[in-house]
């Protein structure tokens, strides 16, 4: 796997279009547990996001990222802004000046971004946040280096991860965001922040199986 | 969706373009953002006091711009925290030689951003300090967790800070009786009806004819548990049973009230709850100094209101009657 | 019916106590009724205020009882006026050397309620005179009928006369200068939802999802007419055209605005509602001296607003200006 | 017919029953053009006013409605309880002193009364309130005394006469109290100030009949 510049600037364009077409979904998880909002702010932020990779002249990728961490941190609010703006700056940082990137990257990235989400709230897995999606996604990106498997069936097992992640923050109790205030009452519901990670994860592994050149 | 708005997307646009046009002597707004200062900022010789969040909550946050209370104040989107470079053009703008307090309730959002605006002022050599409200005993108070959220009680760190402020004492006095209405103030709320953010347009929860929702949160987020509709003597006792459990009042001791409506419980209601917490009140001995009822805090049109007793010594008594002059609380 | 009280029957009566409770530095209930005086009444060297009405509209009437508005606020059961004797007793609480002036809003059970009881306090030597409200444009005005209908502008007249009792004025003048408020008062109102009476435990109208009905009276009386829902820019403007239709004004003239909600209209909706306001009376050279925005005259829980504009001149600015501490309309 | 002080407190308090009965179908009617408490408020008076005749000791029939009105002018607030408290105070005066009263005293009694609301409402016949019951039932009245028909008769006729002119009120545009508001709006519905004087003479028809001994 290898990304260029426009590559990367497609893929997070391919992000925005799905967290576009789970607006509502994710509206409506957190509705039931938190304010009902991550859907509406992530969508305008992305949208935003979109704006701007097409007006700016974007040099590599490290510049693309703190683009898209600074917008997000300037667009969406709540919770989710500060947290997704915060991991594409410090994935960022990680590919400063970069013009490709391939899975090594990637991985780097992924650290770094989760790193920055664990700084900026405070949370640890467990606690029912998007970091539930992240480290299992992360794990299995490492996993999958190590056992040196196609870029594709890594992606795919990050994937998968990513989706059990969700699927646990159904059986426990928030410990962190706005869920938390509901402790008990809050298992059973999936996480909001968790499954657009997953949504995230999912459509980066979507890309690179479209484009399987890369 | 029954709203008297044009289109959802800019609700807040338009609010702001209202509050200004409604309040040129007491509120102006910054080019760069939704964010409300006082006419005559920077005031720059008091410590500037910054609090926000998100849209929905009016009179909160724009409306206690003035003398007396806020410096100023920064609107997100609908039930969002604002955005940090939103909490920092508004810091920047108030900023005098004292520096800066933000007021900020204890939700993620809020706490993240405007410690992202933090840090950004801090790097600018503005010395800025922060509070976090948590008055909410809805919620279990844990360092595991959020913690307790913050609501109404808020309004009270407003008034307070904001008279030590205007007194012209310094930003670590400020905090410090910042921190002392924080440490004294309890909160707790319940509604009868949802409300509708208008970029959704329809209810983030459904309560049945004949069910409430207690502990409810100021943005739709579920209380402790539903129960049957019931009358207002037993919900306030409940309320009140939560608060006083948690704030360890004696015989003697002086509080101030406040009942706060949540935004469709008309005052008639509000009143008919007054009555029962002073009942409450005076049944354990604790006297009250001052009261306040109406909407404080709201939820847009959502029905129902919460309860906020803080407790008083002799300079948050003083602080507390100090005048101030704002579109949404005004102390002659 | 979703409503904070514990006993239809009592709603009145535990809202007063209510009230009482909360505010005792402003007001003191008599024994006898539901009267609201000024706790430090009768003011001897002052024209007293008297007003008041059914229940249902809080803050008014009880709320603007204090210095430089009311003296007294009569409260019927809701929706329906108060009772003569009632009327008479708060009369005979507040009169002072200077006589009394009662505001009536122009609904056939006030205006008779009030004057049988002006009636029976002219028979104890004290002297009486009465002005009736009447800015509701939505209502034809005709001698052949009852007339228009008193609704929020009322505050105006409040504010106004109680400002120039206040300064010392003797009753003609006072009762000259509520009458130059009413005449130069004209308001409009409509309803996105109604409401409910406590004892008659159901709405007494109901609307369509996607219906609203324009003109509505603050006691859930049917206006002019039912429409589909419209955006706030569209509403406003019908109502400001029709309240600027009957009002004569020129480019230069200055006016006060108040923007009422009806009870469980949010501030962010009046706010949107104030916008189109300003943008209108800009449009046609109609400069807005001050703007009041909130809940001054409502219908409980029926979610709506009203548009009162006054026209001003140097006499009604200063008067209008003029400091008033009640607990529902302050001015510094 | 010839009615003592006890049989015209029984008469009240019949009159007091039917108001119950009909609380919710009055105030329904003053919903749909008015503010829908004629029934509310008008019930609540008639409850005080039974009270008030149980613990008084009333000397004569002049004295009783004296109290009925001034109970109802304290009592039922709005329009209708300055309007029916003047009817009874002023109905009461013409006979002040009187322990007996009949079929003439009863038409000097609806003089007076209607001579009373008028005074103080201004509303004259047309105007879509309870004259439009009253008076027709007042002429009535006159004319089968005129014909010398028995009390039951005279008041059946008046009973009609009453009725007819709610169903008119039906026909026609308010032009005072609440309902005028409306100006035409108000065609096609009931007067519910009408329709509660119908029924206070229908309950003294149906009371009349129920003793014809009287
Ligand atoms: N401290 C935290 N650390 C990591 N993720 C968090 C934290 N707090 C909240 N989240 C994530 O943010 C999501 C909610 O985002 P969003 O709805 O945008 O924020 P808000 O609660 O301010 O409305 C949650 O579902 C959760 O996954
Ligand atoms: N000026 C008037 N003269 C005679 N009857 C009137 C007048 N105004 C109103 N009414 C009667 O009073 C009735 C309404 O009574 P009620 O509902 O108690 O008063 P309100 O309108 O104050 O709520 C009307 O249906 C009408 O018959
Ligand atoms: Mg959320
Ligand atoms: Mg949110
Ligand atoms: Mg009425
Ligand atoms: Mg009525």
């Amino acid at each position: 796997m290898s990304l260029k510049v426009r590559d990367v600037a497609a893929l997070i364009e391919k992000i925005g279009d799905v967290i576009e077409e789970n607006k509502e979904f994710l509206t409506e998880l957190d509705a039931a547990i938190g304010d009902g909002d991550h859907g509406l702010n992530m969508n305008k932020g992305f949208k935003v996001v979109k704006d701007k990779m097409n007006s700016t002249n974007i040099k590599d990728i490290g510049e693309l990222f703190k683009l898209v961490g600074l917008t997000l941190i300037a667009t969406v609010g709540g919770a989710s802004g500060p947290l997704y703006g915060t991991a594409f700056m410090k994935g960022g940082m990680a590919v400063a000046g970069k013009t490709e990137v391939d899975m090594n990257d990637f991985i780097k990235i992924m650290d770094e971004a989760i790193k920055g989400i664990k700084m900026r709230g405070k949370a640890e897995a467990g606690d029912k946040t998007m970091i539930d999606a992240l480290e299992p996604a992360f794990n299995a990106l490492k996993e999958g280096v190590l056992k040196e498997l196609p870029a594709v069936d890594i992606l795919k097992n990050a994937r998968e991860a990513a989706l059990n992640g969700v699927n646990y923050t159904k059986e426990i109790a928030a410990r962190k965001g706005r869920a938390s205030y509901l402790g008990e009452r809050s298992i059973g519901h999936q996480d909001a922040g968790a499954t657009s990670s997953f949504l995230m994860i999912d459509a980066i592994y979507e890309f690179v199986k479209d484009n399987t050149k890369c | 969706m029954k709203k008297l708005i044009n289109n959802p997307e800019v609700v807040v646009e338009e609010m702001m373009q209202g509050i200004v046009l409604a309040y040129p002597q007491y509120v102006r707004k910054l080019d760069c953002g939704n964010v409300l200062v006082r006419k005559d900022a920077p005031c720059v010789d008091k410590v500037a006091l910054v609090s926000g969040g998100g849209s929905g909550h009016e009179p909160a946050h724009g409306g206690y711009v003035g003398k007396g209370m806020l410096d100023a104040a920064v609107a997100g989107a609908v039930f969002t925290s604002p955005t940090p470079d939103q909490v920092y053009e508004a810091i920047k703008a108030v900023a005098g030689d004292k520096g800066v307090l933000l007021i900020i309730k204890n939700y993620t959002g809020d706490v993240m951003n405007f410690e992202m605006a933090k840090e950004m002022a801090e790097m600018e050599g503005i010395r800025v300090e922060s509070v976090v409200v948590n008055d909410d005993v809805a919620v279990e108070n844990s360092t595991w967790t959020t913690g307790r959220r913050g609501i109404a009680g808020t309004v009270f760190v407003h008034k307070i800070a904001g008279a030590a402020a205007e007194a012209g004492e310094d930003l670590d006095k400020v905090k410090e009786v910042a921190e002392k209405v924080i440490a004294n103030v309890r909160s707790m709320g319940m509604a009868l009806t949802p409300c509708i953010v208008p970029a959704a347009g329809k209810p983030n929860f459904t309560l049945g004819e004949n069910e409430m929702e207690i502990g409810m949160g100021i943005h739709g987020e579920p209380g402790t548990h539903r129960e049957e509709l019931k009358p207002a003597d037993d919900i306030t006792t409940h309320l009140m049973s939560k608060i006083l459990e948690d704030m360890n009042l004696s015989h003697g001791d002086e509080v101030a009230v406040m009942v706060n409506g949540l935004g469709a419980t008309p005052l008639m209601e509000l009143f008919i709850v007054n009555r029962k917490v002073h009942e409450l009140l005076n049944e354990s001995g604790v006297k009250v100094y001052k009261t306040f009822v109406g909407e404080f805090m709201t939820s847009m049109e959502m029905a129902g209101c919460s309860v906020s007793l803080l407790k008083l010594d002799d300079e948050l008594k003083a602080l507390l009657d100090a005048p101030s002059d704002t579109p949404g609380f005004k102390v002659l």
